[in-house]
Formats: C-alpha cells, structure tokens, sequence
C-alpha cells in the first residue's frame, strides 16, 4: 500500500543516488537512527547492554567489515578473528601507552592499524583466489592469535597474558572499565557502528565500490576494462581492516573489558563473523545488521525459551541450539541464497507489486 | 604513418593508430597466433574474421594485454607499446566487449556501465568516504555521461536490473555500453551479434556506425555474419588456424580464393 | 529443401506437448504468460523471437532445468509422450530420450574436449564399442574437435566450445533435442553444416527437434513448423514455409523488405517499428 | 531463596570435564534443599547455564542470572575469570575461583570480591616440586623438569613459580607449548624422548591430557614421573591410555574416590529420587568431587554469612563477608560427612587464597581409581607471596584500586 | 652419526606420519570438492559423528537415551550388548550412508547451481547441525575407541635402531598406529584415484564440480552422484575417525582435526587426491621439523600457524596447490 515508487520522482541523479531512494525507507530509517540515539539510552540495561546490544553493534561492525572484504570484493576471509585480534591489541597498547588521550582516538587509531596489517595480509590475494585464499588467511588468523600470545609485550608482560581494559573515558564519561554505565558503552558502540554504516554506504555505492564489485564478479575481465586489481583489493582489505580493527578494539575494550587472544580471537570468531555476513546477505550493508541480529539473538532467544521457558536441561537445550541453528542456516540459504538482505528485497518487490502477485 | 583518405561515403579514415608486428602466440603446443602483421587506422571499422579456433578473440585479447605474445609487438601511436598490464592498456582509451559476455552479474545495469567510467573518476578515498565534494560532484557528472550512452544504446528501462536476470542479447548491448562509456578511442568487439535475430543486429549495426561516425571512434570487430561484416567494416582481416590469409576491403576479400575455401564457403548470400 | 508436402507427412504422433504454462522467476518475475506448442515426432520445430522473447526459457521449462536457477513453472503443463514431465529431474528426462543443448555453450571446463563428449553418454549402457562409434561419428562431424581432443574444454574458443555441446547431446543418443542457439558464434560454413547435421540425423534416425534460434534465415528452411514467440507470449505459427513468406516475418525476423535485403549499412532508423503486441 | 549460578559447560571441546563438576555442584545443594530444607531454613536455588566455555556466553549468562540475587560465581573458565573480576568487584557479588582463575586474587587486599581458596596454580606448581623434593630427600639441582602446558592464559599460569623455584633448588626446566586442542602432541613428545627430562608436569585440558598420557606412555615415559596438575587428573584424562596410565599422578586439594559418608546421602536424597542433575553415575569421581566441594565450601560460606548478619536470608554482599570470615576445620567436615576431603583453613580480607595446601594423587589402572598418595602439604609460600604481591600491585596500579582492608 | 641428525631424521619420519594422518581427513574434502564444488566444512564432525557412531554401536549405547530419559524420565543407556568391532564397522557405513542420502535430500537438491560460497556455508549449516545431533544422540563425555589396532611405539625398529648413535640415542621411535594409518591411507588414495579417474562415475563426479546444470543437461543424476561421494567421503570420514579417535579418544575436538587438514588441502590442491597425500607428507615434515630446529628459539607451538604459512608461501608460487586444476583463467 505506501510502498510506492511511484509518485517519488527523482529529478536529479544525486537523489537518484541516494541511500534511500524511495521515501518510505527514508523514513523509517530516521525513526529507527531516532530510536536508537534517543530512546534505548534512557531505557538499556546492563543486561540488555552487555548480553544483546554491544555484542549485537560490535559485530554489526565487523560484519560490514567482513562483507565489504567478501562481500564486495568477493575476497573470502578467514582471518577476521586474527584481524580483530589486531583491533584489540592495538587498542589496549594505545590505551596504556597514552593514558589520557580520548577513547575514541584509542579506537579509530587501533582501527588504522588493523588496516595496516590487513594490508600485509591481503597481498597474496593478488595471486591466490577463491577458497585457496579463504585458507589462506588462515594463516594471517593462527599466526596473529600465536604472535600475540607468544610476544609479551602486547599484553604488556602480564603474567597470565591476558589483556583487561583499564578505565578510559571520553569527555569525562567512562566507556570502558567495570563502572562505565550502560547507556555510555551503547552510545558510544552505536556511534562507531553508525559511522562504520555510513562509510561503508557511501564507499560502496561509489566508484571504490563499483571497482570491487567488478573485481568480485568476474576479475579478469574486470582488469581488462581497467579496474586495477591491486588497488581494488588492497582498498578492501584496507577499509575492511579498518572496520574489523574498530570492532575488535570494542569488543576488547568496551564489551569484555579482559581478553585472552586465543579464545576470544580464535578461528571460531572468523567463522562467526562470516556466518553473520553470509546469512545476512553478500553485499548488503543492511544484511550486515541483519546477520549479527540473528546470530547474535537467536541463541540467546533460544536459550530463554529452552531452559526458561521449558525448563529443559540447559546441555540438552545447547545441543538444541547447535541443532537448530546449523538447521536454520540450511532452511535461509535454501529459501534464499542471498540472505537476509535479499528476501527483504524480494519482499519489498511483491509489495510494491501489491495486490497483485506479479 | 600512412596518411588518412575519405571512405565512399564520406567517412573520414585517419592514419595507423596500432599496428600488430609479426605476433606469434602459443598456447603450450597450440599456435593460437602465427606470426601476423595488420594495422588499424583511426576511424575505420576494421573486422576481424576467420574460422572458430582461428586466433580472432586471442588477437583482441593480445592487443588489451591479456595476452602475451611470444613473438612480436604492438605498436600504438606509432610507437612500440611497452609490455603492461590489461588494466594499463584500457587507460590508453581501449576498450573492448567479450565474446563470452563478461558483465558484473552481481550488479545492475546502471553500475555496469559506470564501471566502464572508472578510468574517469579520480576522487580520493576519503572524498568518497564522506560522499562530499569531488566524489559526488564526480559521480553526478560521470552519471550523465553513463545516462547518454544509455539513452543511445535504449536500455533505459532496464537501468536498475541486475544484469543476471537480462537475456543474451540485451546483455550483449549493456557490454557495448559499458565499452561505450570509456569513451576508448579504440573499442574491440567480439562477436558483438552473436545470438540476435536481423532485427536486433540491424540495431546493433546502427549502434557500431552511429559510435563510429559521431565520436571517431575505431573499432575493431570480430563477427561470423558476413551480411554485416561485408556491410558495416571498411577492411577486413582474415585468419585460419593462427594464419592471416587475406586482408583489404570487403570486396577484395570476399573475392579471395583462399578465404573462400577456408571460410565464407561457397554458397555465401 | 524442405516442402510444404513434407511438414504433412510428420503430423502424425505428438511428442512433447506444451500447454499454457507460465513462468516465474524468484517469485515475482512473470516470464512465460501461458506459451502453448506442440512437437510431433520427427519434426524439427522452431522457436523464434527477440532477445528476451522467452525462448531460453521455455526450452527449460520443458527440460526442467528451470529450478536450479530459481525458475518455476506456475500454471499449465509439460507433457512428453502424454505423461507429465513437471516433476521429473532433467537426469531422468535425458534418461527418456529429451536433451537439452544449453545456451551459452556450458562445457565442462576442466575436463578435456574429449572427456566432454564422453559424459554426453552417461545415459547410455549399450556397451564401449557404440559409445566409441559416435564419438568417431562426432569427430566427423567437428573435425577440429578431433584436432583439440585433449586440451581442456575451458581453453578452447568459444565456436569449438559450441561443437563440444553440441557434440555431447549427440553423444546421449537422444530421441528428442532441445537446442539452444546452435548456431550463436559459429562460422557460416559451420552454421550450414550443423542445420545439415541437424537434418540429416532427422531425417536418418527421426530425432525430434525442438529449436530456439536467432537465425530466422536458417531456422526457417531447415524447420518443418516454427513458433513466434514474444514478451513471453505465441504471438504466430505455422508452418515453416508459410512463415517464411509471411510478410511482417520477412521484415523483422529476415530483414527482407519489398525491394529484398537491406544492407546493415542503410538501416537509418532504428527506433522500434511495428510491433505484434506491446 | 539463595540463588547460586552454576555457569557450566556440557557442550564443546572440553564438556567432558564440564559434565561431572557441574553435576557435582548442583547435586550438593540439592542434597541440601531435600535433607535439610536448605540452608538455614532458607532453600538454594541453583540457576545453570550454558557457557560452553565460551566468554561471551559467560558474560550473557552473568549478566543474565545476577539480577536473580545470585550469591556466587563460580565461572569455571580462567578466560571468564578475568571477565568477571572488575564486574563483580562493582556489583559486589563474590567470585569463587577454586583451583584456577587468576591466581594473584588471593591477595583479598586487591581482589576484594574474588576468592581462589584452598590453593591455586601457584601452589599447584609448587606442591609438584615439592613432591619431588620429598622423593628425592630435598635435593633435585641438576635434574630436569619438563611442563607440557596448554598455550593460554591458563597453561601459562605456572611458568613463571616454576621459573622462581627453578632457580631456587636448581633443577632444570624446560617448557613446551600445547596450542588448542592438543590433538596432536607429535612433536613435543619427541622432543622429551630426545631430553629425557627425569620429570614431567603438565597443565592441559580437555583433549590435550588424554593426548599426552597416550603419547607419554607410546614414548615409555615412567608414568610415575608424570605429574599432572588437578585439571590434568580425572578418570577421563587417564581412561583411554588404558593400562599404559597405570602410575600417572597429579597434584590435588580435596580427596578423592566415594567413600565419604556424603556420598550415601547424595545417593539417598538425590540419586534414588531422581533429582540428580547428571545420570548419576558421576559421584565419586575427580571432577564430581570437585563440583561438590565447591558447593560445599559456597554453602558453609552461606552458613558462616548467615552466622554473621543474623539473618538467613543473606544477600551478594554477606555472603562476600561469609567467605571472607570462612574457617574450614577438620570437626565440621566430619560434621558434613566429609572427613578429611579437603584441607583446613581460613580465610581473611588479606588472604582470600587459603594456605595453599596440596596432596598428589595417583592412578591404578587395574582398579580404576584414584587415590591420595601424599596428604594435603604446604607450599612454598615465600616464593608464593612475593608473586602474588608483585601481580596484584601492578593490577592495582593498572586499575586504580586503592588496596587495603575495610 | 651426529644424533643431532637422527634426531632430525626421527622427526622428519615422525612428520610424514602425522602428515598421513592429516590427509586421511584431507582426503574427504578433496572428494567432495572434486565432485561438487563445495568446500565441505562439515568433513570434520562428519568424523566425529563416524567414530561416536562407531563407539556407540559397539557398546551398544542407546541413541538419544539422554533426551529420552529427560523427557520421559526413563533410565535406560544401553542396550546390553557389545557389536564386534568389524560388524560395528559395516554398520557405521551404513549409517554414513544414510546420512549421505540425508544431505542429497535435504540440503543439497535444494541448492543446485548455487555459488560455491553458498553452498560452503551450507555446509557450516550442516556442521552446526551434526555436532548437536552426535552430542544429543550419543552424549557428549570422551569415549574410548578400540577396535584392536596396535598403539604405542613399535620396539622392534627402536631396537634395531638404536646402536645408530650415540648413547644419547634410543633408537627410532615409531607409532605403531602411524605404521597402520600410512597403509590404510596409501590403500584408500589408490583406490579413489582409480575410482574417479577410469570410471564413469568418476567423470561424471567432475563434470558435475564444473557446471550443474549442464552436468543435469547431459543427463547426469546430481542426486546420484552427490549420495555417492557424500557416502564415500562418509566412510573417509569413518576411518579418520577411527584413527584419531583411537589416538585420542573420541570427543569433541576430533571435529577439529579439520583445521590440520586445510594447509594440507591447500599446498596438495583441493582438487587432487594424490595431492592430498603429498600435501599431508609436505605439512607433517615440515612442521614437525620446523618446531624442532626454529621452535625452540621463538617459544614453541608453532605447528599451527606454520602449517599455513608453508602452505601460503607454495600457493603463491602455484595458486592452485601443487596438483590442484589449473584455475582456467580466459575470457
Ligand atoms: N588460454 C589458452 N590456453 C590454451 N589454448 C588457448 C587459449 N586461448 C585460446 N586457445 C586456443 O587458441 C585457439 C584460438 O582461440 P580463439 O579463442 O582466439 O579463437 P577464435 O578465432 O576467437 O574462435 P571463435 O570464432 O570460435 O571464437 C583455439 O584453438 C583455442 O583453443
Ligand atoms: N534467472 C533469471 N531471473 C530473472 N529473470 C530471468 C532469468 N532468466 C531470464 N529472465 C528473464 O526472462 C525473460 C526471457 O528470457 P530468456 O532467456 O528466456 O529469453 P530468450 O528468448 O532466450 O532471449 P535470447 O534470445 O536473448 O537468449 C527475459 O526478460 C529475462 O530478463
Ligand atoms: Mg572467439
Ligand atoms: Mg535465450
């Protein structure tokens, strides 16, 4: 019914270039920025900030980060846990090399290192393609996660090597350390994610953009027209180190506060990560949201129903959930292969098409 | 360089833009190329012809340096062009069409063809990052330039399509747009008609000529119909089995003995 | 060449029968609009239209290769030898007799040429020493596959990767072949030769023919009956010699006007002129 | 009711260990609700939830659980032990680490909501060279000691004590990284063939011990050489060497095997009656045992609080209290049916470690079971101390925690 | 001679065992790459899955008894009986088997013609899904696997070879269960390599890895084709399973075996079976010889990471591993 697309006539190609070009989406899209920015602080939780939302807005970062590198550029990446690993390190050395400095400049400083090395890291990409790069990176993954267990000075000789996030604010307000209120660790997480957003939209739709996609969708021929793989690739593994080094560096600092490289960077937070953009959608800055939504709620959705809800043994009720979400993976990608991203896309085209079926 | 002349009707034919020198190429034992020699003038439509497995489409991929000859050059601008990567060789204004259609099918129509502006767009990263100043600015202008071509090539209506969903022929033409909006002074087309009934070709021959007359551009094409072979190039190669056999306008070729047994066949309408 | 006398005489039995059906991509993509055509036995039957007209489509439809590219058929049906193939997979499809020859050459890139040709007859179980006979007939055929036969398929040119696929529906010994674009970039000595294999192979062994090509030209002469398909609709049929002189065919699909043929070259116009339906 | 969380693992790589704790610990308080009508009159609550040993789901259920009044945690993970410590210092709720977690905790001036009584890592380390101290009538300069360890937080914990007491009674050491999971132990194994250390200690989990006894007895290590510490030294680790891991030995701080009056109880109220939270048929086993003796020392400590604040319905903060003024005696576990199944000892503000005592254990594969061959001994508390103080100031500093007691 | 060098020569022979036992588990993901494009991530649980299968069928464990007792409240585990161990085997095919048709049916069918990165995370999918099915069915605690297969050091080559060196030196250490995994995997690469380069099956099965649809075209049952390498690279799984599992019991981390085989799929080519041994062979010696010379110096562990490294640094050189398909690059 209001989806129309017709009656919303673009006159110029800078609107017709727009994020959302169709009114209705604009729309609802600032009520969600509004609700947010401006409702969820007054109402968050501790529980609701540290179990759903930051992990929730911390991977919906590292998702478009992991989407720009897989997604758009079709370079498959294994190495995110690795990468995000970089993220944190770097965020704690910052954090205790220069103590007063904002946390914010901790972040987006640990965010261009990880760039840095991601760089390092996506050379081979020039030569090896496909799943053979996809293992490759693993070795970007299991030698940052062995470096930093092994070199003390990353965890600044500590004696078990663990990280902990010391208290650091900004503006006088903590953002990290046990006494940070919720609503700061949220905002501030928001703030990167809806910056990380906003970029990664505005990279994609552009020339940056086009050049990555062509070299995803067919690389030779995108060289031949004059893409330059080189740059191409390396921009992605740039912007997307970029984005997984910011999340990585709030994942250490505002959502755990204390991190042990291996378990928290392991291979299994490679996956994860890549689960989140492949169900959310290849290539859809929305599907990023809406895969670590989904991964990030489902098991604790899952969780609830089972062990509160039915009060069922909570190994039974994991093994459950091993189950049923290796079960939904296979049931999405079977009803959709795009993800997320395209059955909404699917959805809003039969609307517009509405009532009638096609 | 040879100077230009003036085509029956009217065209003007500029000097010797590229020039192929005594390409051989291989394939392990396969000779894709045997040692050929031709030139393109500015202006002309310069067809390519021969048998299947002749070395046509491996000739087109030689000259945008996908290829590699073992033996002989490419002179470009009356120079020897230094070896370079494909993607160097498109910024030197040459652009080319596939014969295995090569469009992003993961992207619409519409980024098809910017992606053939590419070489257009200099915006830094941060100005893109932002979306302010020159990366928009940028954008719009090169939209309009993207817009025109696709006015000409009539595929408006299928502007925001993923290419996936188009039939072979249209995909075909969206090809030639993204080549178009370049803007190369050379474009390669291989096999351009392939797959179109007489109507669409006909359109499609509009399109060639149409490039050709108002933009000056030189086209080199590779195609098996010889009704628009004959009718739209001003000369014509012709290669078997890695050899040049025959080279001149439309008529001489077509009345070529050798070309006729190893090609065009007898009964050729 | 064939005659209006002979389009008569293969009337006789119906093979495939297309009814109504209608096509739909990722649910919402409306392709065919309800295409209806019938193939007797031992005819060679033409599909024409424009870019877009729905041939490929329709092919798949009956081939069932729709599904595995989100396709689905919505209404009508496919009925080969009057049971209804709707449920059926393309293996045991090709199994009774219907193959297809895809569009867009579909080779098995890392296999050799000759590998290619050997999986054509992955169906049959009529003993090596057949098998090894029609790969020969196939060779003769497409001498320069003989030439190729051990490069991988992925390396050859894109008019020897056409012969391959063509040569590897010959290989399944098929009683009817759907064929997509035979003759899409292939030389015009070849294009003759394969309409002539076409016939020949027709007429010798009465393998049924189902078409879907570009080359009005060609189709129509070698053709016994043809179907004009656009925007996903029948809009004529008849038989082949009847189209050929049907005037609006003449002029769009043969690009023959009163005067006879125009050169490329002359086509001034080339905003869209008479259309059947729009 | 008093709420006790039990953030467990049954799933993942190391829920064969996860199993029979978390069983343990609950069927010891249920013990409790169906014998004695709960803790001073006031029934427990146990909230379980799923962990998988992961951090992240450890902080989910943290933040999830500790809104129901939970009393203490028990987060069974070193990695979600230094998740927790500045959470739970801010919400004053207690922490109980028993036998791992962060080892400078001890020092109760730093850590004031964390507990890691009776002993931990450190004295772990200790206890083993001190064992070989006994067999070797005190003197081992010269000889060589090899730590196979699991290359984490966790694994690492003991290089720096066995470095420091190295260098005190002279032996030599020499270490070897196991990286997760441990499958495949090649390599190191080799290399202690090669070195013919005359002792070997480990700090594995999960896969990674199994691995290693399998692989020490392929080498024909002398099992009785082989000590491992108390996460290296259940019935699983041992089990599939079969009769190769007969003699293998680790160092523990409560008893082991089911002869303890507690046990018939648990059969009793629990097992027969169905309230068990496993299948039953885990009591008396290492990690059981060990399940169970955290419960108990959690409900003492309740009971210790409830002594204290006059009330029994206690709340986070008494029950911190509770375990900070904890005395284990001798007469109140025989009291508990339990007789000597684990050291005795106190607890202070400054001491929130206990004395530290350790016993070895060792394996009998013909009877299949475990024993205690060497009573709970003290351990080197100098070497000990000056860690701990050294780890936790500089925790201090890095925090901003003004150490001292209230 | 210098026991410095038969130290290395130990090491070096210690190494080709584990890397055999490494591309024992290769070996599944190259089948099912070759026959269908899809990088199977699942291969790992499937072996675990095979060797809990196993264990439990040959001591006669009642599947799902931990749901059935939760739900019903029941108390039953077993059913009383112990299955020899080669008829255990036959019948844990079996169920690979059905599990195979299970995939074709459920999963696959419904994903032809699919990009590779879908389907591979299908198979994540079916990974997740496994796992909690082996865990609910035969419960999650470290079972034992034996099924008589020889373990622990071989004495008689350590015997013969010891007066080679030194006092210093003991002789060469050999696992016994090494010895056997070599013979079984040289008996399994010769057998799949004949399988799926002189059958017809075998054709068909990289047809189908390069165009589905074109593979259904010529009439080849993808269904067909797809229950029969899912069925093999089931059995793969099992005799990985077995090995490892009588290594180290079988317990959840034998689903992480997976992560020692991808170097060694890498560096061999994910497309080769040959390759899938001699990249096993290649990683083993060199990252057992890499830990004992460079290991000792930068603090040990280093296995992991340096099995990929190796393998990266290869690939640069041969982007397609060392007998992997030349990825065809044309337009
Ligand atoms: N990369 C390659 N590796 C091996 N052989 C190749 C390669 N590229 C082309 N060839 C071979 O070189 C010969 C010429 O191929 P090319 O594609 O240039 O033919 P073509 O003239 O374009 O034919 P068609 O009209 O069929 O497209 C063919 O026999 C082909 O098999
Ligand atoms: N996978 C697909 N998803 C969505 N739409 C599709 C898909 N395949 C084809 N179409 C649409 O179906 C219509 C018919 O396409 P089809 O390929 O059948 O045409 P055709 O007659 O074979 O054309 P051509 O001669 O160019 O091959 C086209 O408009 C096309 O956009
Ligand atoms: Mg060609
Ligand atoms: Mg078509």
């Amino acid at each position: 019914m209001f989806y129309r697309e017709s009656g919303d006539f673009k006159s110029s190609y800078e609107q017709d270039s727009q994020t959302f070009p169709i009114k209705f989406d604009r729309f609802r899209y600032y009520a969600v920025l509004a609700i947010a920015f401006l409702v969820v602080p007054f109402v968050i939780n501790d529980y609701w900030a540290n179990a759903i939302l930051l992990p929730f807005l911390i991977y919906a970062i590292a998702a478009i980060g992991l989407n720009i590198l897989v997604g758009y550029a079709g370079q498959v990446s294994l190495g995110t846990g690795g990468f995000m690993a970089v993220g944190a390190y770097a965020c704690y050395k910052f954090m205790t090399m220069m103590p007063e400095v904002s946390m914010f400049v901790h972040v987006l400083l640990a965010g261009g290192m990880t760039a840095i090395v991601c760089v390092v890291f996506g050379l081979p990409s020039l030569r090896i393609k496909g799943f053979y790069l996809a293992v490759a990176t693993l070795a970007a993954q299991f030698f940052l996660v062995w470096l930093f267990n092994r070199v003390p000075w990353f965890y600044n000789y500590s004696a078990s090597g663990q990280i902990s996030a010391p208290e650091r604010d900004v503006f006088g307000i903590l953002i990290t350390g046990p006494n940070a209120p919720a609503w700061a660790t949220y905002m501030f997480s928001l703030i990167f994610l809806t910056l990380c957003a906003v970029i990664a939209r505005n990279l994609t739709r552009g020339t940056i953009g086009r050049s990555w996609m062509a070299i995803r969708d067919m690389d030779i021929a995108a060289e031949i027209i004059g893409v330059n793989p080189l740059k191409a690739k390396l921009t992605a593994f740039a912007v997307s180190g970029f984005f997984i080094g910011i999340s990585g560096a709030l994942f250490f600092s505002v959502y755990l506060g204390a991190v042990e490289v291996g378990e928290a960077f392991g291979i299994s937070k490679s996956f994860l990560v890549l689960f989140m953009v492949i169900i959310g959608g290849l290539g859809s800055i929305f599907g990023s949201f809406a895969g670590a939504a989904f991964l990030v709620l489902l098991p604790v959705v899952l969780k609830v129903v089972g062990v509160d809800v039915l009060g069922w043994p909570t190994d039974i009720v994991a093994h459950f959930q091993l189950v049923i979400v290796g079960a939904l993976i296979i049931v999405f990608l079977i009803a959709e292969p795009h993800g997320m991203a395209q059955l909404w896309r699917v959805a809003k085209e039969k609307l517009r098409l509405w009532p009638f079926p096609h | 360089m040879q100077d230009g002349y003036i085509t029956a009707d009217g065209r003007k034919i500029g000097g010797v833009v590229m020039e192929m020198k005594n390409i051989t190429l291989r394939f392990g034992g396969v000779v894709a190329i045997k040692d050929i020699s031709f030139d393109i003038r500015e202006g002309e439509i310069r067809a390519i012809i021969g048998p299947n497995g002749a070395g046509k489409s491996s000739m087109l991929n030689v000259i945008s340096g996908f290829y590699v000859p073992q033996e002989g050059e490419v002179w470009f601008h009356g120079e020897p062009r230094p070896q370079m990567r494909p993607y160097e060789v498109a910024q030197q204004g040459i652009a080319r069409t596939f014969q295995n259609i090569a469009l992003f099918e993961g992207m619409s129509v519409l980024d098809n063809v910017m992606t053939g502006r590419l070489g257009h767009m200099k915006a830094g990263l941060f100005s893109q990052a932002l979306w302010k100043g020159k990366a928009e600015a940028e954008e719009v202008a090169n939209r309009e330039v993207a817009e025109k071509i696709i006015d000409f090539l009539e595929i408006q209506h299928i502007r925001k399509t993923p290419v996936a969903r188009l039939p072979y022929g249209l995909k075909k033409r969206v090809e030639l747009a993204r080549a178009l909006a370049a803007e190369p002074k050379l474009l390669l087309l291989d096999e351009p008609m392939a797959g179109m009934n007489v109507e669409e070709k006909e359109d499609m021959s509009r399109f060639i000529l149409d490039v050709n007359d108002e933009f000056g551009t030189t086209i080199a094409l590779i195609e098996h119909d010889m009704g628009v072979v004959m009718d739209l190039s001003d000369r014509v190669v012709v290669m078997d089995y890695g050899k040049k056999i025959g080279d001149g306008t439309p008529d001489e070729v077509r009345n070529n003995q050798q070309v006729i047994d190893a090609y065009l066949g007898v009964s050729n309408d | 060449m064939l005659d209006a006398a002979k389009t008569t005489d293969v009337q006789a039995e119906t093979l495939l029968e297309v009814n109504n059906i209608e096509v739909i991509y990722n649910h919402v993509i409306l392709v065919l609009k309800g295409v209806s055509l019938t193939v007797p036995k031992g005819g060679i039957i033409a599909l024409l239209g424009g870019n877009g007209a729905g041939k490929t489509t329709t092919l798949k439809a009956i081939s069932n290769l729709l599904r595995s590219e989100r396709g689905e058929v919505t209404k009508g049906s496919v009925k080969y030898r009057g049971q209804n193939v709707h449920e059926s997979d393309p293996a045991e499809l090709v199994r009774q007799g219907v193959i297809q020859v895809m569009e867009g050459r579909h080779c098995f890139e890392h296999l050799t040429v000759e590998e290619n040709l050997l999986t054509g007859a992955y169906t049959r179980s009529d003993g090596k020493a057949n098998v090894a006979a029609d790969l020969e007939m196939v060779y003769s055929y497409f001498p320069r596959l003989k030439e190729r036969r051990k490069s991988q398929a992925g390396y050859t040119s894109g008019g020897e990767q056409q012969m391959v696929a063509m040569g590897r529906a010959l290989m399944s010994r098929p009683e009817t072949v759907l064929l997509d674009e035979p003759s899409m970039g292939l030389a015009p000595q070849l294009v003759e030769q394969i309409f002539e294999i076409v016939k020949s192979i027709n007429e010798k062994e009465g393998v049924t023919f189902l078409l879907a090509e570009q080359n009005t030209n060609m189709a129509l002469k070698y053709a016994h009956y043809g179907y004009i398909l656009e925007s996903g609709r029948i809009v004529m049929d008849g038989p082949a010699a009847e189209l050929r002189e049907n005037p609006d065919v003449k002029e769009f699909y043969l690009g023959m006007s009163e005067e006879g043929r125009k050169s490329f070259r002359d086509v001034r116009s080339y905003r869209r002129r008479k259309r059947w339906l729009s | 009711d008093l709420v006790f969380p039990s953030l467990s693992y049954r799933t993942g790589p190391y829920a064969a260990g996860g199993i029979p704790f978390a069983d343990g610990y609950a069927d010891y308080f249920t013990l409790l609700n169906e014998r004695d009508g709960g803790i001073g009159g006031v029934m427990t609550k146990l909230i379980e939830c799923e962990t998988g040993y992961n951090t992240e789901k450890g902080v989910e259920c943290y933040e999830s659980t500790k809104g129901e009044g939970a009393l203490v945690y028990q987060p069974l993970s070193t990695g979600i032990t230094y998740q927790l410590i500045p959470k739970v210092t801010a919400d004053n709720i207690p922490m109980h680490t028993m036998g791992y977690g962060r080892t400078s905790a001890a020092n109760g001036e730093v850590f004031s909501n964390v507990f890691n009584y009776p002993a931990n890592y450190w004295n772990g380390a200790s206890g083993v060279v001190n064992y070989l101290l006994e067999l070797n009538d005190g003197d081992i300069k010269g000889k060589k000691l090899a730590l196979v360890y699991h290359n984490s937080a966790y694994g690492k914990e003991p290089i720096r004590t066995l470095e420091e007491l190295a260098e005190k009674h002279g032996f030599e050491l020499s270490l070897l990284p196991v990286d997760h999971p441990g499958q495949e132990q090649k390599s190191q194994w080799l290399q202690i063939r090669r070195e013919r250390p005359d002792y070997v200690t480990m700090w594995g989990w999960g896969v990674m011990n199994q691995v290693a006894i399998q692989e020490a007895a392929n080498i024909r290590f002398p099992m009785e050489n082989f000590i491992g510490v108390w996460w290296s030294g259940a019935e699983h680790d041992v089990m599939s060497a079969g009769d190769a891991a007969n003699g293998y030995k680790a160092v523990t701080f409560h008893n082991v095997g089911r002869d303890f009056p507690v046990f018939n109880h648990i059969q009793k109220y629990v097992v027969d009656t169905g309230k068990a939270a496993g299948a039953g048929d885990q009591i008396g086993t290492v990690l059981y045992n060990r399940g169970m003796y955290a419960a108990m020392l959690a409900a003492e400590a309740v009971k210790t609080a409830q002594g204290i604040h006059g009330t029994a319905d206690i709340d986070a903060a008494m029950m911190r209290d509770g375990m900070q003024a904890l005395e284990m005696n001798e007469a109140k576990m025989v009291d508990l049916g339990m007789p000597n199944f684990g050291p005795t000892f106190n607890v202070s503000c400054e001491n929130h470690g206990g004395p530290g005592l350790v016993g070895v254990t060792q394996w009998d594969a013909s009877s299949q079971t475990w024993s205690l061959i060497s009573d709970f001994k003290a351990t080197d508390g100098d070497v000990i101390g000056a860690l701990v103080a050294e780890d936790s100031s500089a925790y201090a500093a890095e925090n901003n925690i003004t150490s001292g007691c209230n | 001679m210098p026991d410095q060098f038969l130290f290395a020569t130990e090491v070096f022979i210690n190494g080709l065992m584990a890397g055999v036992l490494y591309a024992l588990v290769a070996l599944g993901f190259v089948l099912i790459y070759k026959a269908s494009g899809i990088f199977n991530y699942a291969q790992g649980v499937m072996a675990l899955f095979a060797a809990m299968t196993l264990v439990g069928i040959m001591n006669g464990q009642v599947p799902f008894s931990h749901i059935i007792n939760a739900v019903f409240g029941t108390d039953i585990h077993h059913f009383g009986w112990h299955v020899p161990a080669f008829l255990a085997i036959l019948l844990t095919v079996g169920v690979m088997v059905l599990f195979a048709w299970l995939v074709q049916r459920l999963v696959m069918r419904h994903l032809v013609g699919q990009e590779p990165i879908i389907l591979f995370m299908a198979t994540i999918g079916l990974a997740y899904f496994l796992e909690g099915v082996s865990d609910l069915m035969w419960g999650s605690e470290i079972k034992k696997l034996d099924i008589g297969l020889p373990q622990g050091g071989s004495f008689w080559i350590e015997d013969m070879t010891a007066g080679l060196g030194s006092d210093n030196f003991y002789g060469f250490f050999i696992d016994n269960l090494d010895m056997v995994a070599t013979v079984v995997a040289a008996l399994l690469v010769i057998g799949l390599v004949l399988f799926s380069q002189y059958t017809k099956q075998g054709r068909a099965m990289r047809a189908v890895a390069d165009d589905h649809q074109a593979a259904l075209s010529v009439g080849i049952s993808l269904n067909f084709i797809w229950v029969l390498v899912w069925s093999v690279a089931g059995f793969v799984a099992l005799v990985a399973g077995i090995m490892w599992g009588t290594k180290s019991g079988v317990q959840f981390s034998l689903s992480l075996i997976a992560l020692k085989a991808l170097p060694v799929l890498m560096l061999g080519g994910f497309t080769s079976i040959p390759g899938a041994i001699v990249g096993g062979l290649i990683i083993g010696v060199g990252e057992k010889l890499f830990e004992f010379s460079v290991g000792p110096l930068v603090g040990g562990a280093t296995e992991n990471w340096f099995a990929y490294v190796l393998a990266l640094l290869f690939l640069v050189f041969r982007p397609q591993g060392l007998f992997g398909e030349k990825i065809i690059e044309r337009v």
